[in-house]
Formats: C-alpha cells, sequence, structure tokens
C-alpha cells in the first residue's frame, strides 16, 4: 500500500477555496472569478503531475486510521484520469465564467461551482462507500442551485425537477449501502469488495438493485433520468456544460465503481454477486438510454434539448461499453466518457456564446459560419467527434466499444446492433445541424464576436479533441491501464487498499 | 447477518414512513407538499440508520468492567457507527429541505403556481 | 517507402493551407491544384510491391497497420489522382462553393483506401472520407436541397460503414488480426465449411460498397446527392469517389475462386451469379430512371450508377475478360464521365440553371464545350472509336460467354436506355432552339477549353490505343492468380469472341469522313440561316407572339415510353428509405413524449423502474 | 508497299460503298414500283432514287449552321465506315476486324450524327420525329440483342466472316434452320429498323411534317437518302450473314437481301401506322420473347463454355 497524503488538498483545497470565496467576494467580484480559476488549475496541474510522474495509484490515509478502519482516498489510474479530465473541464468553464457569469449573485456562483467540482473529485477519489453519499450529496445540492441560477425562470422548473429526483436516488443508494452495511459491518468499498460473497444474496440482490437504481439517476439512466432535459435546458449554459462534462463523470463513475469493483465477480467477463446480475441490467439500461436518447434528440427543435438527449444517448453508451464487463469495454468505456465530457462540454460552451446573439432552435444555427467561422468550427468538430467520425477523438472510443462487443458475443451482437442504428439517428441530427451552419444563409447577418475568455476553453477543447483524435495513445494507455482497475477487482483496486486482505 | 430484523417493528415504521412520503410526492401536485414527501422519506431513511445499530438484547458499546461487549463469542453491543451516520444524513436532508424551499419560493415568485403540472417550458 | 507517405502528408498538409487560406478563393484552389500535382509526381515514384508499415498501440494491444502497393492500387491511384489533377485545373476559374480542403482531405483518405493493408486503416479512411466528402456536398446551389441531399447521403453512407465495422470485427474476432490478406484468406479456408457465416460477414461488408457505387437497392441517394453537390464536386464524386466500392469489391471477390468446382448457375458460382444480378438491375433501373429526369445533373447522376451497374455485372463474374472488361470500363467511365460532367458544370456555371427543358440551342455560343460533351456521350454510348466502345464490347462479350443470357439482354437495355437518355441531354442542352435570353453567353474561361480539349484528346487516345489501359489491368488480372488475356500491341482490345483493331477503325472512319467531306464540298452551295428561319417557310407573323422557347420541344421527350416504364417506377425503393426515415422520426416524436416535463411522471417512471427491477430480482431469486 | 495496299483498300472500299449506295437505292426504287403496283397505280420507274440523290445533291439548300452540316455528314459517314466490316458475300475489306457488336454500334454513331444534325435545325417537329425514332430503336435493339447473343454464344465466336464460314455447307447447315426462332425475331426487327410500317412513326409523313427530315432540303436531303439506303444495304447484308449463310458471290448476296426487303416492302404494304408507344412495347413482347426462347435453346444445347 502507497500513501501519498499530501494528495488530499485535490479534495481539501477546492472545497476550502469555495467557502471562502465570499471573503474574496467582500474585495471583489472578478476576484472571485479568478479564485475558481487559479483553484482549478491547481487541481488541473497537481492532477497532471500525478498522472505524468506516475504518482498513482496511492492512499490518502487521514489520522493514520489505515483502511478499513479508516476513511481513505484512493487515487488508482482511474481515478487519476477522470480527476484531470474533471479539473481541466472545469477549469476551463471556470475561465469561461470569467466572461459568462455577468449577472446575479456572481460570487456564489462561483462558491457553488468550485464546490461541486471539488465534490466531484472528492466522489471519484473517496474509497469509503458512505463518503460517496456525502459527497454525492456536496454535488447534488451546488447542482441544484447552480441549475437554478441564471435570469430565466425555466432554470428553477428544471433545478427543482432535478432535486426531486436527485434525493429519491441519493436515498435508494443509502438503502443499499446500509443494507450491505447489515450484512458486513464496513463500509470501506475495498473491505466491502473483498468479503461480498459473504452476504445473503436475496438482500445482497435487493441492495445491488437499489444502488444502480439511486445511481443510475446521476449516471442519467433511463427510466431514472426524467430530470436530464428539462434541467440541462433550464441552466444556463456553462452549468448544462458542468453537469454533463463533470456531473455526469461522476455519476458514472460511482456506479461503475460500485458495481464492477464491489459487486464484481471476476471472469473473463465481469458479471456480479447476487442473483440478478447487475451488469445485465445495466446493459439493459444503457441500450434503452441509448435508443430513447437519440430518438428524442432527433425530433428536438430546440438545440440545448437535443444537446441534453444527445448527452443522456452518450451516457448510456457508456455504461453499455462498461457493462460489455471486459477490460476492452471498460476501456471503451472510460475513453468514451473522456471524449463525451470534453466534446459535450465545448459543445454547450459555444452555445453559451451563440445564445448570447440569438436564440437556442436549431434555426437559429443557420448561417453561423458566415457569423462566426470560429464557433461554426469548432461546433462541428465537437459533433463530428460525437459522431465517432476519424481524426476526432470519438472514433477511437466507438471503435473499441465496437470491438469489445463483439468480443463478447452473444446478445452484445443485437444490443451493439441497435446502437449504431441509433448512432445512425444521432448522426443524422448532428449533420442537420451542421448543415444549418454551413449552408443556409442567416437571417440577421450581425456577426458574433466572441470575446477572448470564452474563445480559450473553445479553441482548448477542440485542440484537445483533434489531438485525441490522431494520437489515441494520449488517452488509451492510461484508460487501458485503469480498465484492468475495474475488471480485475482484487489486484486493482483491493489489494492496493488492503494489502493484507484475502479474497473471498 | 440479519440481526437487525429482530427489530421488525421500527423497520416496519421505516418502511411505512419511506412508503408515505414516495406516496406523497407521487400523488401530490404542490410544490410544498412533495418537498414535505421528500422529507418524510428522509425521516424513514434516517430511522433505518438508527435501527440497523441495534437489536432488543444489545448493549452499550462502551468497554465499562460491568457491561461485556462479548458474550459467547458474539458481539452484542450495538453498533456506534450508524449514529454518525445518521447525524450526517439528517443533516444533508435539512440542507436539501432548506434548499427545496428556496427554489420552491422562487418557483412561486416567478411562476405565479406551486401546481408541478404546470411548471413547464413550451419549446420555443 | 517514403512517398508512400507522402501520398498521405501531401494531400494532408495541403488541406490544412488550404482550410487556413479558404478566404482567398484563387490561392486555395491554386493550393489545391498544385496539391494534386505533387502528389502525381509522388505517385510515379512508386512501383508496385513498395510497402511500409508501423504499429499503433491501441486496444491493448499492437496493431500493424500498413501500407501496400499492389497493381490493382496504382492502377487506383493513378485513376483518382490523374483525374483530380484535371479537375482541379478546370476548377481554377470555377467559382462554385466547394471547399478545397474537404476535396484534398477526400484524397488523402483515398490513397489511403488503395494502399491500406489492414482493416483499421481501411475503414479509418473509409470514415474519414466519408465525412469529407459529406461536408463537401454541403454548400451545392440550392441550399436546403443540398442539405436534403448530404444528409441522405450521410445516412446511407454511415449506415454502410456500420455494417462495414460490424463486418470488420466479427471477421477479426474469428482470425484476432485486422490484415485484410489474413481475414481474406482465413475466409477462404472457411468458405467451404461455413458458407453461410462467409456469406454474412461478407454482404456485411458489400452494404458499405453497394453504398458508396451506388448499386441497387442502394442507389436512391444518389440522385439527391450529385444533383445537389456544389457543381466543382460533383465530377469527383461521380468519376472517382464511386470506384471505392469497386474497388472494395475487389478485395472480396477472390474468395469466389475457391467456389470455382462447386455447382453454381451456368458455370457460375451462385455469389458471382448474385452480383452480376444486382449490377445489371442496377444498369436498368439506372438508365430507365434517367428518361425522366429534367435535371441535368440528377440526369447524370442516374447515368452515373448505372454504369457502376456495368462494372459490378462485369467484375462480378470475376474471369479474366469479366475482371478486365470491368476495371477497363471502370476507367472509360472515369473519362467520359468526367468530361460530361465538366461540360455540365460549365453549361451550369455560364447558364445559372440545371434544367434542361430551360436550355437549348447552347452549341452555338459554346461550341468546344459542345464538341466535348458530344465526344462525351459517344464514349457513354459506346461508339467506336472513342473509349467506352471497348469496355462495353467486352462487357458483353465476358457475359455472353457464360451464357448470362437474361442479364446481358438487360446490359444491352440499359445501353441502348443510355443512348436514348444521352440523346435527350444532348438535344436538351445543346441543340434545338437558343433561347433570347442566353444571347449574352460565352463560351468558358482559357483554362476550361485546355481542359476540354484534354478530355477530348484522351477519349479519342485511349479509345485508339486502349493497350495502354489494358496493359496494367492485364497486370491486375494476373495478380489476382487469373490468366490474363493475351496481348497483341497497344491499338489492339483483345476480346473472347473476336478481337478488334481500333487504329484500322479509327482510319476507316476518318477515311469515310473526308470522303464525306469531299462530298459535302462538291455538292450544290448552301446558304448559312437564322434558325428562327425554319419550318413556317421563313415566315412569323409577329402576332403569334412566337419564341425561340416555344419551338423547343425537350420538356418530356420521351412522353409515350412513360405509359411502358410506368411499372417499373411503382417499385419505389427510395419511398422505403423515406417511409423508414419517417417512421423512425415518428417513434422519436412518440418516444419524446416520455418527457413530459411533469416531475411526477419522472418520479413515477423512476419508482416504476425500480419495482421492475425488483420483481426482476425476486423472480431470478 | 503500306501505301500500296492502303490505296487497294481504299479503291475497294470506295467500290464497296459503290456497290452498297447503287443496290440500296435500287432496292429502294423496286420497293416504290412494289408499294405502286399493290396500289394499283403504276409508279415511277425503278431507277428514279438515282435520279432524286442526283438532283438533291446539285440542288442548292439552307443550313443552319456547322453543327448541322456536322451532324448530317455524320449521319451517313459511319454507314459507309461499318460496311467496310461487312463480309459482302466471299468478300470482306477486313476480315479480321468484322466484329457484329461494333458494327452494330458504328451503326450507332451514324444515328447519333444524323439526331445531331437534324436537331440543331431546331425545328421542333425533328425534335419529335427523333424522339419517336429512339423510342423505336430502344423497342428493336433489345430482341436483336437478345438473337446477336444467342449467335455470338452458338458459333462461339463474333467475327461475322467466321459466322458465315460456319454455314457453308448446303442449306441446312444456314443459322436460319438452326435457329428458326430468332431468325423470326429478327425480321420482325429488320420491319422496324428500316422504319417501314407498322414501325414509321419517326417519319410519319403527313403527321409530324416528315419529322427528323423536315429542315433538311438539297444535299442534306440527299445524305439523308444516302444514309438511309447505305442502312437498308448493311442491315439486310448483317442478316444474310447471320442467318442465310452468307453468299457465293455478290449477285446472290443481294438476292438474299432482296427476298428479305421484299417481305419487308409486302407486310409495310398492307399494315397500317402503330401508335408510338404501341410500337416500342410490341418489340419487348414477341420479339423479344422470340429473342429469349432462341437464346435458351441455344444455351441448352451449347452448355457452358469453358472460360
Amino acid at each position: 500500500m502507497k500513501t501519498y497524503n499530501f494528495a488530499a488538498l485535490l479534495v481539501g483545497v477546492p472545497l476550502l477555496m469555495a467557502f471562502s470565496i465570499p471573503l474574496f467576494g467582500f474585495i471583489s467580484k472578478q476576484l472571485a472569478k479568478w479564485i475558481t480559476v487559479l483553484t482549478l488549475t491547481f487541481e488541473f496541474l497537481f492532477s497532471l503531475y500525478i498522472l505524468l510522474w506516475h504518482v498513482y495509484p496511492f492512499n490518502v490515509i487521514m489520522g493514520n486510521w489505515v483502511p478499513p478502519f479508516g476513511e481513505n482516498l484512493y487515487i488508482g489510474s482511474l481515478a487519476t484520469i477522470l480527476i484531470v479530465v474533471i479539473s481541466f473541464v472545469g477549469l476551463m468553464i471556470s475561465i469561461y465564467n470569467l466572461w459568462s457569469a455577468k449577472y446575479g449573485d456572481v460570487v456564489h456562483f462561483a462558491l457553488l461551482f468550485l464546490m461541486f467540482v471539488g465534490g466531484s473529485i472528492g466522489l471519484i477519489s473517496t474509497g469509503d462507500i458512505f463518503n460517496v453519499f456525502i459527497f454525492m450529496e456536496i454535488t447534488g445540492i451546488s447542482s441544484y442551485a447552480l441549475a437554478a441560477y441564471g435570469p430565466e425562470r425555466r432554470a428553477l422548473g428544471g433545478a427543482f425537477k432535478y432535486l426531486v429526483i436527485s434525493s429519491i436516488g441519493s436515498t435508494l443508494y443509502l438503502f443499499g449501502v446500509l443494507l450491505i452495511y447489515t450484512q458486513l459491518g464496513t463500509l470501506n468499498i475495498a473491505e466491502i469488495a473483498a468479503r461480498i460473497s459473504q452476504t445473503t444474496p436475496g438482500l445482497l440482490t435487493f441492495a445491488g438493485i437499489l444502488l444502480v437504481a439511486g445511481l443510475a439517476v446521476e449516471a442519467e439512466l433511463f427510466p431514472f433520468n426524467g430530470w436530464v432535459p428539462d434541467t440541462y435546458t433550464g441552466a444556463i449554459n456553462p452549468v448544462s456544460a458542468t453537469l454533463s462534462g463533470i456531473g455526469s463523470v461522476g455519476g458514472v463513475y460511482v456506479l461503475i465503481r460500485i458495481v464492477m469493483t464491489v459487486f464484481g465477480k471476476n471472469g473473463n467477463f465481469v458479471s456480479t454477486y447476487g442473483n440478478l446480475d447487475l451488469m445485465t441490467l445495466i446493459a439493459i439500461l444503457g441500450t434503452a438510454t441509448v435508443v430513447i436518447g437519440e430518438l428524442s434528440a432527433l425530433v428536438q427543435t430546440n438545440i440545448k434539448k437535443m444537446l441534453a438527449y444527445s448527452s443522456m444517448a452518450q451516457m448510456g453508451l457508456v455504461a453499455m461499453a462498461f457493462s460489455i464487463g471486459s477490460r476492452l469495454g471498460a476501456y471503451a468505456g472510460i475513453f468514451q466518457l473522456i471524449n463525451h465530457s470534453i466534446a459535450k462540454a465545448m459543445l454547450f460552451l459555444i452555445l453559451g456564446v451563440i445564445v448570447s446573439f440569438g436564440g437556442e432552435r436549431v434555426e437559429d444555427m443557420k448561417g453561423l459560419w458566415y457569423k462566426s467561422p470560429f464557433l461554426a468550427v469548432t461546433f462541428t468538430i465537437g459533433a463530428l467527434s460525437l459522431l465517432g467520425l476519424p481524426l476526432f477523438g470519438g472514433f477511437w472510443s466507438k471503435f473499441a466499444l465496437v470491438d469489445a462487443s463483439f468480443q463478447r458475443g452473444g446478445w452484445y451482437d443485437f444490443i451493439m446492433a441497435i446502437v449504431l442504428f441509433a448512432s445512425v439517428v444521432e448522426a443524422f441530427y448532428y449533420l442537420k445541424v451542421v448543415g444549418y451552419i454551413f449552408t443556409s444563409k442567416p437571417a440577421v447577418s450581425e456577426k458574433i464576436k466572441v470575446e477572448i475568455s470564452p474563445a480559450i476553453p473553445i479553441a482548448a477543447f477542440a485542440i484537445l479533441i483533434i489531438a485525441i483524435g490522431i494520437f489515441p495513445q494520449i488517452v488509451s494507455g492510461i484508460s487501458y491501464s485503469a480498465a484492468h482497475e475495474l475488471t480485475d477487482k482484487m489486484s486493482g483496486y483491493v489489494l492496493n487498499v488492503i494489502p493484507t486482505i484475502v479474497g473471498h | 447477518m440479519i440481526d437487525f430484523l429482530q427489530n421488525w417493528i421500527y423497520l416496519t415504521g421505516a418502511m411505512a414512513l419511506v412508503g408515505i412520503g414516495l406516496y406523497i410526492v407521487l400523488t401530490n401536485t404542490n410544490i410544498l407538499r412533495i418537498i414535505v414527501g421528500l422529507n418524510i422519506v428522509d425521516s424513514g431513511t434516517n430511522l433505518f440508520i438508527v435501527t440497523i445499530a441495534w437489536h432488543p438484547k444489545s448493549v452499550m458499546p462502551i468497554y465499562t468492567a460491568t457491561n461485556n461487549l462479548v458474550v459467547d463469542g458474539h458481539v452484542v453491543a450495538a453498533d456506534p457507527l450508524p449514529q454518525s451516520l445518521v447525524l450526517t444524513a439528517i443533516v444533508i436532508g435539512l440542507g436539501t429541505t432548506a434548499l427545496a424551499l428556496a427554489i420552491a419560493v422562487k418557483i412561486y415568485q416567478k411562476y405565479g403556481t406551486l401546481d408541478v403540472r404546470k411548471i413547464k417550458e413550451e419549446d420555443k | 517507402m517514403s512517398s508512400l507517405l507522402a501520398l498521405l502528408l501531401v494531400p494532408v498538409t495541403g488541406s490544412i493551407v488550404a482550410a487556413i487560406i479558404q478566404r482567398y478563393r484563387l490561392a486555395e484552389r491554386l493550393v489545391s491544384f498544385s496539391t494534386f500535382v505533387v502528389t502525381l509526381l509522388f505517385l510515379i515514384d512508386i512501383r508496385v510491391g513498395d510497402a511500409f508499415t508501423w504499429s499503433l498501440g491501441f486496444l491493448g494491444k499492437n496493431i500493424e497497420m500498413g501500407l501496400q502497393i499492389t497493381p490493382l492500387s496504382i492502377f487506383m491511384l493513378y485513376m483518382t489522382i490523374a483525374f483530380g489533377v484535371l479537375l482541379t485545373f478546370f476548377d481554377l476559374t470555377e467559382r462554385s462553393k466547394m471547399k478545397s480542403f474537404l476535396l484534398l482531405l477526400t484524397l488523402a483518405a483515398s490513397n489511403w483506401i488503395f494502399m491500406a493493408t489492414d482493416f483499421l486503416s481501411f475503414f479509418f479512411a473509409w470514415e474519414l472520407m466519408g465525412w469529407a466528402s459529406i461536408l463537401a456536398i454541403f454548400g451545392g446551389r440550392r441550399t436546403a436541397e443540398s442539405r436534403h441531399g448530404a444528409l441522405y447521403y450521410a445516412m446511407m453512407s454511415i449506415g454502410g460503414s456500420y455494417s462495414m465495422l460490424i463486418g470488420i470485427f466479427l471477421l477479426s474476432n474469428l482470425t484476432g488480426s485486422f490484415s485484410i490478406q489474413q481475414n481474406v484468406s482465413y475466409l477462404v479456408s472457411i468458405m467451404t465449411v461455413h458458407p453461410w457465416w462467409v456469406l454474412g460477414i461478407v454482404s456485411m461488408f458489400f452494404v458499405a460498397f453497394m453504398v458508396k457505387s451506388g448499386i441497387f437497392p442502394f442507389h436512391t441517394w444518389v440522385p439527391y446527392t450529385y444533383g445537389e453537390s456544389p457543381d466543382g464536386f460533383v465530377p469527383y464524386l461521380s468519376s472517382v469517389m464511386s470506384k471505392y466500392g469497386i474497388y472494395g469489391f475487389l478485395i472480396f471477390l477472390p474468395l469466389t475462386l475457391s467456389l470455382r468446382n462447386v455447382p453454381g448457375v451456368l458455370g457460375l458460382p451462385w455469389p458471382n451469379y448474385t452480383l452480376v444480378w444486382f449490377g445489371s438491375i442496377t444498369a436498368v433501373v439506372g438508365s430507365v430512371l434517367a428518361f425522366m429526369q429534367d435535371d441535368v445533373k440528377k440526369l447524370f447522376a442516374y447515368s452515373s450508377f448505372s454504369n457502376l451497374g456495368f462494372i459490378l455485372a462485369a467484375i462480378a463474374l470475376f474471369t479474366p475478360i469479366g475482371l478486365t472488361a470491368g476495371l477497363f470500363h471502370a476507367f472509360n467511365h472515369l473519362l467520359f464521365n468526367g468530361a460530361i460532367f465538366i461540360t455540365v458544370v460549365a453549361v451550369i456555371s455560364k447558364v445559372g440553371i440545371t434544367r434542361m427543358s430551360e436550355m437549348g440551342g447552347l452549341w452555338q455560343k459554346m461550341p468546344l464545350t459542345f464538341l466535348t460533351f458530344f465526344v462525351g456521350i459517344a464514349s457513354a454510348a459506346g461508339i467506336p472509336p472513342f473509349a467506352g466502345f471497348g469496355s462495353k464490347w467486352m462487357i458483353f462479350q465476358a457475359m455472353i460467354s457464360h451464357g448470362l443470357i437474361f442479364a446481358t439482354v438487360l446490359l444491352f437495355f440499359a445501353s441502348i436506355a443510355s443512348f436514348l437518355y444521352l440523346m435527350r441531354a444532348f438535344h436538351a442542352i445543346f441543340l434545338g432552339q437558343l433561347s433570347h435570353k442566353y444571347d449574352n453567353v460565352k463560351e468558358i474561361s482559357a483554362i476550361g477549353k485546355i481542359t476540354e480539349v484534354f478530355l477530348i484528346g484522351a477519349l479519342i487516345f485511349f479509345g485508339i490505343f486502349p493497350g495502354f489501359i489494358l496493359d496494367p489491368i492485364n497486370s491486375i488480372v494476373g495478380s489476382f492468380g487469373l490468366k490474363p488475356l493475351p496481348t497483341s500491341g497497344y491499338e489492339y482490345i483483345n476480346g473472347f469472341f473476336s478481337s478488334v483493331n481500333m487504329v484500322s477503325i479509327f482510319i476507316v472512319v476518318i477515311v469515310a469522313f473526308i470522303f464525306g467531306f469531299l462530298l459535302f464540298a462538291v455538292s450544290a452551295k448552301h446558304k448559312k440561316v437564322p434558325q428562327e428561319d425554319n419550318y413556317t417557310a421563313g415566315q412569323i407573323p409577329k402576332d403569334w407572339n412566337l419564341t425561340p422557347e416555344m419551338y423547343q420541344f425537350s420538356y418530356d421527350f420521351y412522353e409515350p415510353m412513360d405509359k411502358e416504364i410506368a411499372p417499373f417506377l411503382k417499385i419505389k425503393i427510395d419511398g422505403f428509405f423515406k417511409g423508414f426515415g419517417d417512421s423512425v422520426e415518428y417513434l422519436g416524436s412518440s418516444i419524446k413524449e416520455i418527457f413530459t416535463g411533469n416531475v411526477q411522471i419522472y418520479t413515477y417512471l423512476a419508482i416504476g423502474g425500480l419495482v421492475i427491477f425488483v420483481i426482476a430480482g425476486w423472480i431470478v431469486w | 508497299m503500306v501505301i500500296v495496299e492502303f490505296l487497294i483498300k481504299l479503291s475497294q472500299g470506295f467500290g464497296i460503298g459503290a456497290l452498297a449506295l447503287a443496290t440500296g437505292l435500287l432496292f429502294g426504287g423496286i420497293a416504290r414500283k412494289i408499294m405502286a403496283r399493290i396500289q394499283r397505280r403504276y409508279g415511277p420507274p425503278f431507277t428514279q432514287n438515282f435520279m432524286d440523290l442526283f438532283k438533291l445533291l446539285s440542288k442548292g439548300s439552307v443550313s443552319h449552321g456547322w453543327a448541322f452540316d456536322l451532324g448530317l455528314v455524320a449521319g451517313f459517314v459511319p454507314m459507309l465506315a461499318a460496311l467496310m466490316f461487312l463480309p459482302i458475300g466471299p468478300f470482306t475489306l477486313f476480315p479480321s476486324d468484322s466484329s457484329l457488336i461494333m458494327i452494330v454500334y458504328l451503326m450507332m454513331m451514324a444515328y447519333l450524327g444524323m439526331a445531331m444534325g437534324v436537331l440543331a435545325s431546331g425545328n421542333p417537329n425533328s425534335a419529335i420525329g427523333m424522339s419517336r425514332a429512339l423510342m423505336l430503336m430502344a423497342g428493336y435493339e433489345v430482341p436483336f440483342a437478345a438473337v446477336i447473343f444467342s449467335i455470338y454464344f452458338f458459333s462461339k465466336t463474333g467475327y461475322l466472316t467466321q459466322i458465315v464460314a460456319m454455314q457453308s455447307g448446303g442449306f441446312m447447315n444456314w443459322n436460319i434452320v438452326k435457329m428458326p426462332l430468332g431468325f423470326l425475331a429478327v425480321e420482325i426487327v429488320l420491319q422496324g429498323m428500316l422504319g417501314e410500317k407498322p414501325f414509321d412513326q419517326a417519319i410519319a409523313p403527313a403527321e409530324i411534317a416528315s419529322g427528323p427530315m423536315v429542315e433538311l432540303g438539297g444535299k442534306y436531303l440527299g445524305f439523308g437518302m444516302i444514309q438511309h439506303s447505305v442502312a437498308l444495304f448493311l442491315e439486310t447484308g448483317i442478316i444474310v450473314d447471320l442467318f442465310l449463310g452468307g453468299a457465293p458471290n455478290f449477285w446472290i448476296f443481294i438476292a438474299k437481301q432482296f427476298v428479305l426487303y421484299f417481305v419487308v416492302v409486302l407486310v409495310d404494304a398492307i399494315l397500317p401506322r402503330l401508335r408510338v408507344h404501341e410500337a416500342t412495347s410490341f418489340f419487348w413482347k414477341l420479339p423479344l420473347f422470340l429473342g429469349i426462347l432462341q437464346a435458351v435453346i441455344v444455351i441448352i444445347q451449347g452448355g457452358v463454355l469453358n472460360v
């Protein structure tokens, strides 16, 4: 077991800075915004250091309470790459916010944003199943408030819907956790994972279903994802970007961590303990989400809603990839999650700039090329990456996904056929928008002037997408070792946290 | 390890609270009632947490000369951990409720109604 | 070896440069032209057998990727790049909204497709080519329609790609490798044991190829897309991009060699036989539908996939003469279709419309374009001594040598029908009455004229000396393990039943023409009269208000045939795809209703989902 | 030596052309005579067509521009060129190139040229006539192709000379005996090829003012006449070579051609004109059925060629 307690700053700093932002806010509103940028720069650089200098995997142990007795943070390869992505996306959005957060309570908005990012990082790094609940609520509460932020009333409606569904979801999660606790008397993920086979199968199954149902709310899986379209549409665009670029990453991470690491039964293809194979459950949920998301997105006339449904569908794709259970499948899922996080966040940010100059219907995208070539090109890059076209990041993850599911074979062949069909539908509506952007003449010929602060994140995302598209090695190496963490739970996770434990 | 089922009366209470809460959420269209429903669900959860820590024959989990925590090789002490969990859960529930109420107030200001069926936007 | 990489990197570099300077139209076009030229120069250095491999650490393993030059690929490379040079040269003065960088990206992808030795890079390049061409199609003359065309193409193309993707993985899971060669030889080895597997896997690939080439029943996108894409891009789309499918077919057709001893139909293995029928039906469908078109680009779109049907029918035989004929026709199609589309583009750029019935009489204004078009359609109709005769003639021989009488008659019908629609286009655009609104139309610029003269020259040259193309084709045929046709000089076409000396035919025709013109000169003099001076003995009463347009008979040129071909038109493949799309959209709008905006419904959904799961868990318990 | 050979070929070709033209004109004259007799008229002398042609070539005329001139020249020139590859009796100018499909396609070039010429005149009646001619062609070429292909398959060669050679040695070796259905189909097709009733919609005198020829006068009409005469010779000649075993000398060749043409003229005399689309669809019914049937028989007999 390797420890590196200094990394507690990853969770501590953003939360600390978040709650001290009102102090800075007394000095200047701008300072509050810059504090987010600085904090997230620190986060990003620190996580990049962990990634590039290969500090991971390690534990953060508080007060010498070694796990399973104390609460610990575990940062393995999966957590590392996701934290890098989250802090990068967060940093970019915070730079964007320098421009976009103009009205209302800017200081508290910055507070909530930083709290959300910090909560997400905590969610990903924690090694305690109850702490997961706490961090879920931290991100949850901050995201309800973030979603309600904004000049339009629909933000409030969206936020309330999110709140109701999400509260029920976290209650379900808590019930699941407690049922496991009654069986094993521990809350440490590693110990639960090692001793999961000692539980009563019936209760374990019930607990698993509750956990999956509760986490599917955050992971945007049907039928627990009713909040998605309203909340994404209602929130202001940087918040939508945050929710889809950061929030859904955390949601899916926890779902996968619980199902694959805690419940997982190793084999050629991971399955779970209990009477019901939760991986199958997730595969069904994922496929249903892809189909429902893509088909609903097809008929949208509001582009933000379209992106929301597309987000949902992409999450389904990610869940379906993980549910394959092989290392390749987990790899595809991680890769797809990263690609989606980057591309969708970028699309929402672009939309934010466009909306500030006009409406957000699909028709309003007409002639974007003539109004702002920069936005047109970057939007196209994002859309094509989501479609999985070559030279863009999405190609490699979709390719790996198809490979993985055909290696699994059996009924995954049919799932894959359905998913690919849904991808064709997805291609249709994205290319339709791309067509509007380039071919139509704009209704108003007013140019869109993109200021420097929103331009930086958009350009950075676009460059990153193309970089991943040309050199998939940027993400593929770490993703592949992260996939190992999921598919071989003893050597990948449990023994790194509690070296002395014996698997049962 | 299903000792806690001995507390069936509390468990039933907890489940009933959750059921009542969900029933309120599902059947009432008023936002405030929905918030109350969520709160009742929370209470049910909290009761459940407390329940699993204890069974009728357990003793307090503090070692003294007379208080034997282990009898015949079985731990008979009540579990202290859920009590800390329930504290956290209560606080979180409180926070959520407060935020929900704040949003409800705002919704009433902006929409002029508290009926959840009317809180939606036409596609524009 | 490094020049193999150059074939990929040069176009990509050119593409980036062109993308950066796309505001300066002439500079962009120059970059595009010079990129093609440089690529061609690199190509000259390349020989059959050159190879380059690297490995990509991906999917947790090292995937060997490679480029390799086979006789077929070098043939295809020369065709595409040389045609591209011509086209971009012509485009220097063309003013459509085509983005050169997308064309160059397509070039890079197409070079890669032709050189790829593994399915991973094949698919990568295929998709790259797909989206670059989809984006290039946006930006046609009419925005809404061109968007529609591009989306139609995109749907079919992406659907086809996904089908191919499934095929690739089904295969690579069986063999554990992405190498094309290994996979194909694996298929050969299980051919006799599991013929249905092979059929299933290969048809996944064939869907993609059929879509790209516009083979029946996936031909429906072609007219929409060709008809609406930017004028500068159509020639490339129809002449070059349709050949990718043919290349794909040729990857898998060698499989059928192992079936030669299995009883089939008329001595042909049944896969070949089926494909021959697909090709023949495509040829007929394309020709018949072209009858009805009034839009010139759409007409030649139909013509284009009709010719692809000829090519497929010929190569599907996979006999020496069939393969030779098919590849030869692929080349000839490239040339004459290029000539036709380039002249059509020239005309459209001058008159500004695409409806043929509103043109007419343009030969007086654009004589060189007229001549080029004439030579083009004469080649397309297969008239000796122009290019196009030899290949069509060989296709018929190849077909009939297998006794495929129905298919051959269908193909011949398609050929005659092509003569009809070509004449119709010829008449409606160039002949007949010149409307007064075209009084100011001028012949195209000098660059266009050079291109046209070059095309005329090429069509005649390759018509007379087919051997310059048949030689490389023979080496391709040899590389597939078939016995090439005998060669006896550059001017000979050696068929199965007879061979033709094109030079002697050419000389006979020339001598006959000299005689004809002598007769014309020695017979009595004639006097030139204006076009109004006909039919009414030179008198046009003013109060009849006659205009040239009223004298132009070209709108529904083959109206009496409508009744005869009506049964063909009832088969609405297009309608099937459209209806499918509509029902998907309907499904979407129904599913969308789940998300009502009412949080209670969402809660019901969530709780309902939970209950269902619990019940499911209970049942399993 | 090459030049001498070239000159010999040239003069021979000239001779063939003159022979074909003369025969065609003569046939036309005789047909007019026969027609007149059937209609109880006296009719023009059978040399009338020669005189007409000479008169036309020496009359002044109007032209509609160079495309018109070029088209009409290109209308009859390829016919003459195609003639050079036809085995006429024992004689073939280019025996090694007498590929049947090539001849068919050269004839098509003549139609293309003719069409270009008459359409360049800009007269709507020419356009209507041309569209009818083309539609008719779509009709009759299909059964014709079926028969040609069955002969290819049957004879295992595409050279007309070899097809003729295979039929040598008496009446029983002629293809008309071996492939009677095919011959029947081709005989019907010939009616359409020559544009005689009931398939004369393209010309349709008095209905569309002679259709394609409406704008032709003087030498242009003369060119049209040359084209028609040579086409007559060529088409009947092809059928003679294909089915009637060729001929040992010119006279028998011409006699066989005349027999074929005589049937055409008789049919022409007694049948009315069909509607435009009926004509096309007619060819797709009976003649095509016959042709395909013949092909099927041949294929069943011949089996699969050893490729």
